[in-house]
C-alpha cells in the first residue's frame, strides 16, 4: 500500500516538477517585449560602443593633419604578435639636423590581438584604440593600414 | 607540517638528495635512479602523504632535462617541489610516477610529446598533442622553419 | 522435457565498436575527441584525443616578454580569461616581490569573481543543451551579456580581458562599474532561482544526473581533479580558501563541499558557487579602497633568475604558472597547469558501463573548455 | 443548428453529382482521387512549411528571441525559401550506404502521413475517407513510419544513425501502446471507431468533458505519447542532436532530408489532430452548458477554423514540452512507457469500461 502511494506520490511530484518548469519559459513567453535579440544591421546607427572598446589600433589626427607619432617604435617592439611594423626615413630640418621621422605606421589588424599594449607603453599617446567593430573585409590585403594619414606630419611639442 | 620540519625530515631521510627552500616551497631533487622510490616514501609516508600532484612539468637545461613535480598534501596542507634530472638529453629516461598519482600519465604523456622524456613502465606512452612528424617542440634546440616565423 | 538453459546477459554479448564523438561533436564544446567504445549503447572505454587546438602557447611564451605572455593565457581558458591574466601577473609580482595596491586586490578579485559567474552561467546554459534543453541556453547567455557589458564598459574586452598587468590593472574601473556591478547582482539573485525552476529541479534533469559518473574523493585527488568538479567529490581544492590570493583573504565565504561526486553534485555545486560569488562581490563592491591602480614596474621586466610557482583558482579548478626564469627578458621555461588537462582524464575511469548520453552529462558537468586542455 | 452552414457535404455531394452525371463512373472515381491527392499534397506541403515557420517562431519567444525576421515581412517566406534551398540541393548518396533501402527510407516515411491524413475530418463533410475503423487504421498505419526510421538508420551505415534508429525503433514501438490504449479508453467511451461519429457523439459536449477522470487521464496519456511517438523532445532520442550528431538522418541530403524533416511535423499535425477530435470534439465549436447565447455565438465560428484552433493548441503544447524540458535517456523513456504509463493506461481502460457500464459519464 505505501509502496502504491509512493508511486503516486511520485508522479505528482515529476508533475509538478515539469509545470514549475514550463511556468519559467511560458513567463518568457508571454512577455515579448522582454526580447533580448536585437535586429543588427538596422540598428547600426543607435549602437554606441563603450568608449574603452578596443575595436583596432587608431592614430587620431587633428584638423591640421598632424599626429603625435615620433617613430619611436616602442609600440612595436611591445607587440606580442608583430602585427605593428614602423618605417621611418631620415630627414633634415630647419636647422640642418638629421632626424628620423615616422614614415609609415603599419598596422596588420589581421594579426592583432587588441591586447592594448602598444597603446598603453605609447610614450606620447599617439595611437588609441579605436570603436570600429565591423572588420569584415574582401581581401586579407585591406587589413594591413597605413595609420599615419599621407602628408601628415608631428604636432608641435611632442617630444622625441 | 612547516617547510622547515619538511626539509629537516627529508634531508634525514635521503641525504644525498638536495633539499633547500626555494623562493616559495621547499625544493628536492632527486638522482632519477632513485626517484620512484622517493615518490613512493612521499605518498606512503603517514606524516607528509603527499597525495595530490598538483603540476609535472618538465624542463629543458643545457646538460639534462628536468622533471618537476609540485606535490600537495590534502591532509596536511604542505607542499613540495621535486626535482628530478634525466641523465642527460639524448637519453632522456626516467621512471613513471602514473602508478603512484594516476593523473600522472597524462601529464608525462605530454612532456613526452613536448620534450622527449620517456618514462619507462607507463601504462599507454603516446604522443598527447602532436602528431609524430613532429620534434619536441620545448627543446631548447627545437627548430622549425615550417610553423615558426622568428622576428 | 527439455531442459531449459538460462542465459544471462553476459553470454549474449555482441560486438563492441568504436564510435569517434569529435573532434566536431555538438556535445564536446571544440574540437576534443573522443574515441568511444561502445556495445550497444553502453560506454566500455572513452580514450580522449586532445590536441587539435594545441597552439603552443608555452612555447611561444619564451619569446615573449612578461608582459606579453598576459594576453595569451587569455586564449587558453577563455572562460576564465581574467583568472589566467592574474596568475601570470601574481607570479610576476611574486618574483619581483611587488606589493599592489589594494584597490588593485579589490577589483582583481571582483573580475575573478564576475568572471567565474561569467564561466558558470554560460556551463549551466550550455549543458543544459548538451542535455536537450535548448532554451536554457539562451536564458544563460542572455544573463552573461550583462556581465560582459560590465567587463566591456571597464576594460575595453568582453571574452579576451587582458585586463591585470603586472603590478596592476591595465584602467581604472569606469565610473558606472559599481552601480552596474549591483544592479547586475540585484537582477541576477531574481533570475538565478529561475536556473533552478527550469532544470534542478526538473525530474528528467534529475533522473539524467543523479547517481551518474560518480568520482570518489579518492579518485579526485588522485587524477588531480579540482574546481567545482573536485569539490562536488569531496575534494577541498578551493585555492581561494587555501593560498589565498589578492583581496580573497579579507574576505568572508565558504568553500562549498559535495559528497555524491555524481553529475547532480557538480551541477548543483557551480549553482551554489554562483550564489556565493554574489555573496563574495557583494562584500567587496562597495569597500573598494581609492589609491594607485598600478605599481610602477620597469619599462622591461625582469624576473631574477629562479623557479616560480602561482596557484589560482579558475572557473574550472586549480590554474597553475610555473615560471623558470634565468634572469632574460623571456622566461626560460613557462608551463601552464590547467584545471582541464586533469580533469577530462578521469572520463574514461567514471564514464565506464555508463550510457552514451551519460557521457555527454557527464561531459557537460565537467564543464571542459578545450583550449584549457589543449594549450 | 448555426453552424450547420459550414457543413462540407453539399459541396462535395455537388462535384460528385456534376462528375458522375457527366463522365463514366470509373473515371469519376479517378478524377475525385486526383483531386483529393493533390489537395493532400498541397496542404501538406503548405501546412508542413506553415509548422516549421510556428515553430521557429514559437521556439524563439520561449527563448526571447524574434526568430526568422529577414526573409519576407516577419520572416514569413524563411520556410518557402529553406524549402526550395532543399529542393535545389545536390542529393549526396555516401559511398557505402545500401542504396536501396537507403532511397526507400524516406519515402516509406512521408507516406505515413498521407495515409493518416486522410481520415482526419476538418470540417464536416471534409474526409476523405469515412471508414467504420477509423481509429484502427490510424494506429496500424501511424506504425509503419517506424519501419522507414529504422531502414535508415541501418542503410545509412553510419553508427550515429544506427544509434539512432534503433533508440526509435524501441521508443515507437513502446509509445504505439500508450497511444493505441488511450485511444481504446475513448472507444470505449464512444462505443463505435468511426470517426465521423466520435466527432458527431461529441455535440453534446466534448469527450473530454463528458468523460470526465479516465478521459483526462487518457488525453494526458495521449499527448505525452504522441509526443514520443512524433520523435520530439524531450523524447527526440532518435536525432538527439547533442549525442548522436542528427541521428538517423545524418546521411540524409536535399529534399530526401526534406521528406524526413516534413514527416516530423505532419506527424505533429496528425497526432494533434487525433487528439483534437478524440478529445476535444474535433471541428464541434465550444459549448458551456446552457449559455445560450455564448453557444450561439460560438456556434457562428465555421467548424474547420475551430478544428484547426484546437489542432494549434495542442501543437503548442507539444512545443511547449519541447522546448522546456531536457532530453530523456533511452533507458528512462522505456521506463516511463512500460512502468508508468502501461499501468496507468490499463488502470484507465477499467475505470471507463466501469463508468460506461454504470453509466456516470454525462
Amino acid at each position: 500500500m505505501k509502496s502504491t502511494i509512493n508511486y503516486i506520490a511520485e508522479i505528482f511530484r515529476a508533475i509538478w516538477s515539469l509545470l514549475t518548469g514550463m511556468k519559467v519559459t511560458a513567463k518568457y513567453f508571454f512577455t515579448p517585449w522582454n526580447n533580448v535579440t536585437q535586429q543588427y544591421p538596422e540598428n547600426r546607427d543607435t549602437l554606441v560602443m563603450f568608449d574603452r572598446f578596443r575595436g583596432e589600433v587608431i592614430m587620431p589626427h587633428n584638423e591640421n593633419n598632424e599626429h603625435k607619432c615620433t617613430g619611436c617604435g616602442i609600440c612595436e617592439i611591445n607587440c606580442p604578435n608583430g602585427s605593428i611594423e614602423i618605417i621611418s626615413k631620415s630627414i633634415v630640418n630647419e636647422e640642418g639636423k638629421k632626424k628620423r621621422i615616422i614614415d609609415q605606421h603599419i598596422y596588420h589588424l589581421a594579426m592583432c590581438t587588441f591586447c592594448n599594449l602598444c597603446v598603453k607603453t605609447c610614450p606620447s599617446e599617439a595611437i588609441v584604440m579605436g570603436q570600429k567593430f565591423e572588420h569584415a573585409y574582401w581581401n586579407r590585403t585591406s587589413m594591413t593600414k597605413v595609420l599615419n594619414q599621407p602628408g601628415s606630419k608631428i604636432m608641435e611639442g611632442i617630444k622625441e | 607540517m612547516t617547510n622547515e620540519q619538511l626539509i629537516e625530515k627529508l634531508s634525514s631521510a635521503y641525504p644525498d638528495a638536495v633539499v633547500k627552500q626555494g623562493n616559495q616551497y621547499p625544493e628536492i631533487t632527486v638522482a632519477h635512479d632513485k626517484m620512484h622510490a622517493f615518490m613512493q616514501y612521499l605518498k606512503s609516508d603517514s606524516t607528509m602523504a603527499f597525495d595530490y600532484l598538483v603540476c609535472e612539468s618538465g624542463v629543458d637545461y643545457p646538460a639534462f632535462i628536468q622533471v618537476v613535480y609540485h606535490l600537495e598534501s590534502t591532509t596536511h596542507q604542505h607542499f613540495l617541489v621535486v626535482k628530478a634530472n634525466t641523465e642527460n638529453r639524448e637519453t632522456a629516461v626516467l621512471d613513471t610516477v602514473s602508478d603512484i598519482w594516476p593523473t600522472a600519465e597524462f601529464h608525462e604523456d605530454e612532456i613526452f610529446d613536448l620534450l622527449g622524456i620517456t618514462f619507462t613502465n607507463h601504462p599507454h606512452l603516446r604522443r598527447l598533442f602532436l602528431d609524430e612528424t613532429w620534434g619536441f617542440p620545448l627543446r631548447k634546440d627545437f627548430h622549425d622553419d615550417i610553423h615558426v616565423v622568428e622576428r | 522435457m527439455a531442459e531449459i538453459k538460462i542465459i544471462t546477459t553476459d553470454e549474449i554479448k555482441t560486438d563492441e565498436y568504436l564510435v569517434n564523438m569529435g573532434p566536431q561533436h555538438p556535445s564536446t564544446h571544440g574540437v576534443l575527441r573522443l574515441l568511444v567504445k561502445l556495445e550497444g549503447e553502453i560506454v566500455h572505454n572513452v580514450e580522449p584525443h586532445v590536441g587539435y587546438i594545441h597552439s603552443g602557447i608555452e612555447k611561444m611564451t619564451e619569446a615573449l616578454s612578461y608582459p606579453q605572455i598576459i594576453h595569451l593565457t587569455d586564449r587558453m581558458d577563455y572562460l576564465s580569461a581574467h583568472m589566467n591574466n592574474e596568475a601570470v601577473c601574481l607570479c610576476i609580482e611574486n618574483a619581483l616581490q611587488v606589493e599592489v595596491p589594494e584597490r588593485v586586490k579589490y577589483i582583481r578579485t571582483i573580475f575573478d569573481e564576475l568572471q567565474r559567474l561569467a564561466s558558470h552561467q554560460l556551463w549551466w546554459c550550455a549543458s543544459g543543451m548538451d542535455l536537450g534543453a535548448l532554451t536554457a541556453f539562451f536564458y544563460g547567455l542572455r544573463d552573461r551579456e550583462d556581465i560582459l557589458d560590465i567587463f566591456e564598459e571597464t576594460c575595453g574586452a568582453r571574452l579576451t580581458l587582458n585586463y591585470s598587468v603586472p603590478g596592476g590593472v591595465m584602467f581604472d574601473i569606469h565610473p558606472n562599474f559599481q552601480s552596474k556591478v549591483k544592479a547586475f547582482i540585484k537582477k541576477f539573485r531574481k533570475t538565478l532561482p529561475e536556473y533552478d525552476k527550469l532544470l534542478t529541479g526538473n525530474i528528467i534533469f534529475q533522473n539524467r544526473t543523479k547517481g551518474v559518473g560518480v568520482l570518489s574523493k579518492e579518485d579526485a585527488i588522485a587524477f588531480g581533479v579540482t574546481g567545482p568538479t573536485g569539490r562536488a567529490s569531496g575534494f577541498s581544492c578551493d585555492v581561494r580558501k587555501h593560498h589565498p590570493y589578492s583581496a580573497y583573504p579579507y574576505i568572508k565565504f565558504d568553500e562549498k563541499l559535495g559528497t555524491d561526486g555524481d553529475s547532480f553534485m557538480r551541477w548543483k555545486l557551480r549553482m551554489d558557487e554562483m550564489w556565493e560569488s554574489l555573496n563574495i562581490i557583494e562584500q567587496l563592491i562597495d569597500n573598494i579602497p581609492e589609491g594607485d591602480i598600478a605599481v610602477k614596474m620597469k619599462g622591461v621586466i625582469k624576473l631574477p633568475e629562479g623557479e616560480f610557482y602561482q596557484r589560482v583558482e579558475t572557473g574550472r579548478g586549480e590554474f597553475g604558472v610555473y615560471i623558470v626564469s634565468d634572469g632574460k627578458k623571456n622566461p626560460y621555461r613557462v608551463k601552464f597547469r590547467s584545471p582541464g588537462f586533469s580533469n577530462l582524464f578521469t572520463i574514461n575511469h567514471i564514464a565506464k558501463n555508463w550510457k552514451i548520453a551519460d557521457l555527454v552529462a557527464i561531459m557537460a558537468t565537467f564543464d571542459l573548455v578545450i583550449p584549457d586542455i589543449d594549450r | 443548428m448555426a453552424f450547420e452552414k459550414y457543413d462540407f457535404t453539399p459541396l462535395t455531394q455537388a462535384i460528385h453529382k456534376a462528375l458522375i452525371e457527366n463522365v463514366s463512373p470509373l473515371l469519376t472515381t479517378i478524377i475525385e482521387w486526383t483531386i483529393i491527392g493533390v489537395l493532400f499534397l498541397l496542404f501538406i506541403a503548405i501546412f508542413g512549411l506553415l509548422l516549421v515557420y510556428v515553430e521557429r517562431k514559437v521556439c524563439a519567444a520561449f527563448q526571447q528571441r524574434l526568430g526568422p525576421m529577414r526573409v519576407g515581412p516577419w520572416g514569413l517566406l524563411q520556410t518557402i525559401a529553406d524549402f526550395v534551398k532543399l529542393l535545389m540541393k545536390e542529393l549526396i548518396t555516401p559511398k557505402s550506404v545500401d542504396k536501396f533501402l537507403y532511397n526507400l527510407a524516406p519515402f516509406i516515411v512521408i507516406i505515413v502521413p498521407f495515409l493518416t491524413i486522410s481520415v482526419i475530418p476538418f470540417a464536416p463533410g471534409l474526409q476523405a475517407l469515412d471508414f467504420d475503423i477509423g481509429i484502427f487504421f490510424v494506429t496500424a498505419v501511424s506504425s509503419v513510419g517506424v519501419i522507414g526510421v529504422l531502414l535508415a538508420g541501418w542503410a545509412s551505415n553510419n553508427k550515429y544513425s544506427l544509434i539512432g534508429g534503433m533508440r526509435s525503433g524501441a521508443q515507437i514501438v513502446s509509445y504505439e501502446l500508450s497511444v493505441g490504449m488511450s485511444l481504446i479508453t475513448m472507444v470505449i467511451l464512444a462505443g463505435t471507431m468511426q470517426i465521423s461519429e466520435i466527432v458527431e457523439l461529441q455535440r453534446g459536449g466534448w469527450f473530454l468533458f463528458k468523460g470526465h477522470i479516465p478521459a483526462v487521464l487518457a488525453f494526458f496519456v495521449f499527448v505525452v505519447a504522441g509526443t514520443a511517438e512524433t520523435n520530439r523532445g524531450p523524447f527526440d532520442l532518435a536525432e538527439a542532436e547533442s549525442e548522436l550528431t542528427a541521428g538517423f538522418h545524418t546521411e540524409y541530403s536535399g529534399i530526401k532530408f526534406a521528406f524526413f524533416f516534413l514527416a516530423e511535423y505532419i506527424n505533429l499535425f496528425i497526432v494533434s489532430a487525433m487528439a483534437t477530435i478524440v478529445f476535444l470534439g474535433g471541428w464541434m465549436p465550444f459549448h458551456f452548458g446552457d449559455w445560450a447565447a455564448f453557444n450561439n455565438v460560438m456556434d457562428f465560428i465555421p467548424g474547420l477554423v475551430w478544428f484547426f484552433i484546437k489542432v494549434f493548441g495542442i501543437i503548442f503544447l507539444i512545443m511547449w514540452f519541447k522546448w522546456t524540458f531536457p532530453r530523456l535517456r533511452i533507458d528512462q523513456i522505456l521506463t516511463l512507457e512500460w512502468k508508468y504509463l502501461l499501468p496507468i493506461n490499463l488502470f484507465n481502460i477499467l475505470l471507463m469500461a466501469t463508468m460506461v457500464l454504470l453509466g456516470w459519464h454525462w
